[in-house]
């Protein structure tokens, strides 16, 4: 009987020869992810422990994201408390306002196939686009690791999502993960793996990969992964990052227990949103056009990349944004920022009247872009819940670059494909 | 007898011949700006003292978000949405979102010749184009929105003759914190500092709007320049009209100041008494270095700054934060490949605002926290912890600091 | 490490719906303040204000499906366990949320049955041995799946960092 | 002051020189709903004591440049708010002191006083009379009066009023 990508991953770094659903593993962790929100928790809950010596300061790494720059006085004391231990502790690792943890993991290299990466944001599900064990957890949980190289873990039970053929023009990544999500709810997955295959995922790239690892976690699951093929080493190479520590696990066996599958025509899909107070409440944005927004956001480790803001600029060339609209884009990255310079995309959305910020979680972490009473965003973000960013009378819809950048151009929530050049 | 050209300004205004320093005048002034630091009790003001009734020139009456970009809680964004609203209700014009009020207005209003009132300190900035700029309260506001006038002492003037020149490193940065520096911070208290000279004639018009923007830190209303032909080309097109001061003008004192030679100088905590040259504070080490705000985040600020930068690299654990002054400089330094440079070198580049400088919102400092700013102001807890420290200097001055960690005379011996 | 293992948990019963996320029990507005003893004071600021004015020690929270979920704040756990909540019953946890409260001693019982038929200020009691629960005044009994060991060794441990301190303590 | 212009007794709060507007209010708080809530944080960095000390009545005696900074009218407000009866110093920022005559808090320029009141003194002011009685040193100091004008606003409560009164 095989086993799925999750079990082998798992097994590997618990020594085993095989693990089953269900049963609990102490793991060794191949690298782990602080943001500077939780850093000082950690480091608090470390010296609690009784630990003196982190167990590999090289795995470590220390991302400056949530709280940059700064808007409150007491974000400066997080980022030199982290500065403090991550130089006692001899780890180098520390990214300053760089960009979104999930972004920067991948981009210098922390993330490879087969990896464990255990991160202090749920989001860190992100990484099994790249064929990695990765997922949340909190901060005291991360003093140990810090202290011990383990974690245990409860071996998750996989869902598998075929998909299969060549999404329409105007759909993309975010809109299969919301379908997803609609489908199964918010706790769909709950403590499973979420396992994407199929000749549609195929034909992804790895940003639009990741875009759907990364909202594994808002059907509640552990993780998401996608097997490694050669899209996944491609991009190694354009990133220009060694390949040494590639490991390829083999792909999904066939006759791997799952807890069930789930077949999507990628080719029949339309654009998602995803409506207000929670994830799970989605529509295809047709059902909710005309709804008047007074916001737009564009970035977070969902879809702030740099094919996101093509796909926005695109559609915005030329054009201008709703002049009762604010339309906020954050690129993921300080790498994504200047590319996006070079290629021209920052003058067009400029000159379309968005204010385009520094890279970093930005709105989503609500830093920037509050929303008041009574009003309405679009934004491209994985996160809808009250108050998450503006005040408790709000309303957020969540949708796909291109759906956020048509919203922004019309006033209203809009279905993007008729703005398609 | 003479006048100055305030007395003139203020005549032409209130339509009254031979005004002078001391009277106490009612006029309506050309432009009125409101930002969103104090809009929000002003229209409450206005709305519970007059309702839905109309502001008198809601054509000549300016509100600007700028302080909190992007609104920052929900109670910014409840502010920020009554302006929204107020001014679409009243036909006012907004800007929002496009940059640091005073580099807006001289973008787009301010001409030579006329009166320009805002709720904001830094009014002041406009005596650089000829014009007279003054701040106000929200109370003001709300009486000029109402009635259409606002009432004013005509203030004396302080005769600053300016000898000489500096020369790069030294910018006019270092200049008006010279001039602040050896005047003190309350020579000019309700009086107006008018620049005159070779000194200033031969500065540029975004040199002169950084020497008058900080008359107010030497506790000027204003700032003022005599305009020239550079104020027509810097404003191509915009209608303008020339005061000049008469030659027997009075002046409640006179000053000449050479800057032949001038030092890079620096404000040291926590007020404008403790102005030095950089050198002498050299080697402080820094958490954090700004760069922007309505005093120093123009094009030429960003350039000089780039320079400095190109092909270095700030300090590690050092945040330099850049925040150009309005969303047209920002395009502008994009164009030029600044904005490139600035996130190569590590950067934080922020969308125009008055972040770091005015302290409310983003780009803060904490405990202990040691910052060095282009802003205007280094009152105790202005960026952020009343347990901070702030040192104002030049952008030049600024980006050398920025990528030695520690507080850097741009000009070695 | 107490010597002593927890057998009961009583009290009583505080009602939420589904899907309370982590910025409902902890708003991300109040994760830099510099103790979780700070940030109790706003835990479900979004949906009670000053609730931590208004439970008493010992007080379990009863909610639907999904709670805890969203971000991996562990703050949403240790706020609670400050706040002395004695259990948190729901049809379903989110699984990040799960992992944070019994890392900070805190119980959370899965009982999909039991969260309908209770309402505000009823009193039960966890009997954690024989995995069963009874409310105050029903006769009814209601059962949940036991407690894995790793979970009940947390919980009597009074969480990770007792756990880990006996870990590296020097008499071990 | 109050309408009918009778003189009140309060205690004085020294401050120094070039008391800025952010010492008064510090920025963070100026966007909040009410002047009431602003009021709990004034003087809040550079005089913790004031808030849970200050009484209505009171008053503040700064130094030169009292006020100097933003324009933030929220300053005065709170100070208003809070009850100061009047500040007292050697001199006046200029936007503060429009803002205050314009809200109806009158501030007072005279430096000899400045230099004879203690902190605590327990100090009178006359406004008709435009004298200051300092009750617990035994002394008193004079100030002019107001410009005919700036009384006009004082005295009817501020700009507002004072634009009422004259429609």
């Amino acid at each position: 009987m095989g086993n799925t990508i999750t079990e082998k991953i798992i097994a590997l770094k618990s020594e085993q020869k095989k693990v089953n659903p269900g049963e609990f593993h102490q793991i060794k962790v191949d690298r782990v992810m602080i943001h500077d929100l939780f850093g000082p928790f950690v480091i608090q809950q470390f010296r609690k422990m009784g630990f003196k010596k982190v167990w590999d300061p090289t795995r470590v790494v220390f991302i400056f994201d949530h709280l940059v720059p700064a808007n409150t006085i007491e974000a400066a004391r997080h980022f030199q408390e982290i500065f403090n231990f991550a130089d006692k502790m001899n780890i180098s690792n520390v990214f300053e306002a760089e960009g979104i943890c999930h972004q920067i993991m991948p981009e210098k290299g922390f993330v490879y196939p087969g990896d464990v990466i255990m991160g202090t944001d749920s989001h860190t599900c992100t990484y099994g686009a790249f064929g990695s064990f990765s997922t949340g957890i909190g901060y005291t949980e991360m003093a140990a690791i810090l202290g011990t190289g383990e974690i245990w873990v409860k071996v998750p039970e996989t869902i598998l999502f075929k998909l299969s053929g060549k999404l329409p023009s105007g759909v993309d990544a975010k809109d299969i993960i919301l379908k997803i999500i609609g489908d199964i709810g918010t706790d769909g997955a709950t403590y499973k793996t979420m396992e994407f295959c199929g000749d549609g995922i195929a034909g992804l790239t790895m940003s639009e990969r990741m875009t759907i690892c990364n909202m594994a976690v808002e059907a509640g699951a552990k993780n998401g992964i996608i097997p490694v093929d050669k899209t996944t080493s491609s991009y190694y190479y354009q990133y220009s990052l060694s390949t040494d520590k590639y490991l390829t696990i083999s792909s999904d066996d066939d006759d791997a227990v799952c807890h069930s599958t789930y077949e999507y025509d990628l080719s029949k899909l339309e654009p998602m949103v995803s409506c207000p107070h929670t994830v799970g409440n989605v529509k295809p944005v047709s059902k909710v056009s005309g709804y008047k927004i007074h916001q737009a956001f564009l970035g977070s480790c969902t879809n702030g990349r740099l094919e996101d803001l093509r796909i926005a600029a695109s559609i915005i060339r030329g054009r201008r944004i709703n002049p009762q609209v604010r339309f906020i884009v954050t690129p993921a990255s300080r790498k994504i920022y200047r590319e996006a310079i070079r290629e021209g995309l920052v003058q067009i959305l400029i000159d379309s009247g968005a204010i385009v910020t520094h890279p970093g979680c930005g709105l989503c972490a609500g830093n920037g872009g509050i929303i008041g009473d009574g009003e309405r965003m679009i934004s491209s973000n994985n996160r809808n819940y009250i108050g998450r960013m503006g005040s408790k009378d709000s309303e957020v819809f969540l949708g796909s670059p291109a759906t956020v950048a048509a919203s922004a151009l019309t006033g209203y929530i809009v279905d993007p494909r008729e703005f398609i050049r | 007898m003479g006048y100055t050209i305030t007395e003139k300004l203020f005549s032409r205004v209130s339509g009254r011949p031979n005004v002078i320093s001391g009277d106490i005048i009612t006029f309506t002034p050309d432009w009125s700006m409101a930002n969103d630091a104090t809009a929000h009790i002003s229209i409450d003001l206005y709305r519970s003292e007059y309702g839905k009734e109309c502001v008198k020139l809601p054509e000549r009456s300016v509100l600007i978000i700028d302080h909190n970009v992007p609104a920052d809680s929900p109670s910014t964004a409840w502010v920020h949405k009554k302006m929204r609203n107020f001014a679409i209700e009243q036909g006012m014009l907004l800007y929002d979102a496009k940059g640091i009020c005073h580099q807006i207005m001289i973008e787009n209003h301010v001409a030579a010749g006329q009166i320009i009132v805002g709720c904001d300190s830094h009014s002041c900035t406009y005596g650089a184009i000829g014009a007279f700029g003054g701040g106000i309260g929200c109370t003001d506001i709300v009486y000029l929105w109402k009635t259409g006038e606002l009432w004013w002492y005509v203030p004396e003037s302080i005769c600053i003759e300016l000898i000489g020149g500096v020369k790069e490193p030294v910018t006019a940065r270092d200049v008006i914190l010279a001039i602040i520096g050896q005047l003190g911070p309350d020579a000019a208290i309700g009086r107006v500092m008018e620049f005159t000279g070779v000194g200033v004639h031969n500065m540029s018009i975004p040199e002169r709007i950084v020497l008058c923007n900080m008359a107010v830190e030497g506790g000027a209303v204003c700032g003022i320049v005599e305009p020239d032909e550079k104020v027509i080309s810097f404003l191509p097109g915009r209608p303008h009209q020339f005061f000049k001061s008469d030659a027997d003008a009075r002046y409640y004192s006179s000053y000449s100041i050479n800057l032949n030679g001038l030092d890079p100088m620096i404000a040291c905590p926590h007020s404008m008494e403790n102005i030095v040259p950089v050198s002498r504070v050299e080697g402080l080490s820094i958490n954090q270095a700004f760069i922007g705000s309505c005093n120093n985040g123009r094009i030429e600020d960003l350039r000089a700054a780039a320079k400095v930068l190109k092909g270095n690299k700030v300090k590690k654990a050092v945040r330099l934060v850049i925040s150009p002054a309005s969303i047209n400089i920002y395009r502008q330094a994009l164009q030029e490949g600044l904005i490139d440079i600035f996130l190569e070198a590590g950067a934080q580049v922020l969308n125009p605002s008055c972040s770091t400088c005015w302290g409310g919102c983003t780009g803060l400092v904490g405990d202990g926290e040691r910052l060095i700013s282009t802003g205007t102001r280094n009152f105790k807890g202005r960026s952020g912890s009343h347990k901070s420290e702030i040192y104002l200097a030049s952008a030049i001055t600024t980006a050398v600091s920025a990528i030695e960690g520690v507080i850097t005379c741009p000009v070695k011996e | 490490m107490p010597s002593k293992r927890i057998i009961n948990i009583s009290g009583r019963i505080w009602k939420f719906g589904d899907n309370i996320d982590t910025d409902i029990i902890m708003p991300v507005k109040y994760l830099s303040l510099s103790s979780i003893g700070e940030m109790s004071q706003y835990a479900f600021e979004p949906l009670i204000p000053d609730f931590h004015t208004k439970i008493q020690p010992g007080d379990i929270l009863v909610g639907g499906e999904n709670w805890g979920c969203g971000s991996s704040r562990e703050q949403a756990a240790a706020v609670l366990k400050i706040l002395q909540i004695g259990a948190v019953i729901a049809k379903s946890f989110a699984r990040i949320f799960y992992r944070n409260a019994f890392t900070n001693g805190l119980c959370l019982i899965g009982q999909p049955g039991l969260v309908d038929s209770v309402k505000d200020g009823d009193k039960i009691c966890i009997d954690l041995i024989n995995s069963t629960i009874q409310i105050d005044n029903q006769s009814t009994t209601y059962n949940f799946s036991p407690l894995s060991s790793m979970m009940y060794d947390l919980l009597n441990a009074g969480g990770l960092i007792p756990y880990m301190q006996k870990v590296n303590s020097p008499n071990r | 002051m109050d309408k009918n212009n009778k003189a009140h007794t309060g205690k004085a709060w020294k401050v120094g020189r070039h008391f800025d507007t952010d010492q008064i209010l510090p920025s963070q708080y100026m966007l909040f709903p009410t002047i009431e809530e602003m009021a709990k944080h004034a003087l809040e960095g550079i005089r913790p004591d004031f808030i849970p000390n200050v009484r209505r009545g009171d008053l503040l005696v700064g130094d030169e440049n009292f006020g100097c900074g933003s324009s933030r009218e929220q300053a005065p407000r709170v100070l208003k708010y809070i009850g100061i009866e009047t500040v007292i110093a050697k001199s006046f920022a200029s936007i503060f002191f429009r803002n205050a005559i314009n809200i109806g808090l009158p501030v007072i320029v005279l430096p000899d006083a400045v230099d004879r009141i203690r902190e605590g003194d327990r100090i009178e002011i006359s406004f008709e009379k435009g004298v200051i009685t300092n009750k617990t040193q035994g002394e008193t100091y004079t100030f002019p009066p107001f410009p005919e004008f700036l009384m006009g606003i004082i005295k009817v409560g501020g700009l507002l009023q004072y634009a009422k009164s004259r429609s």
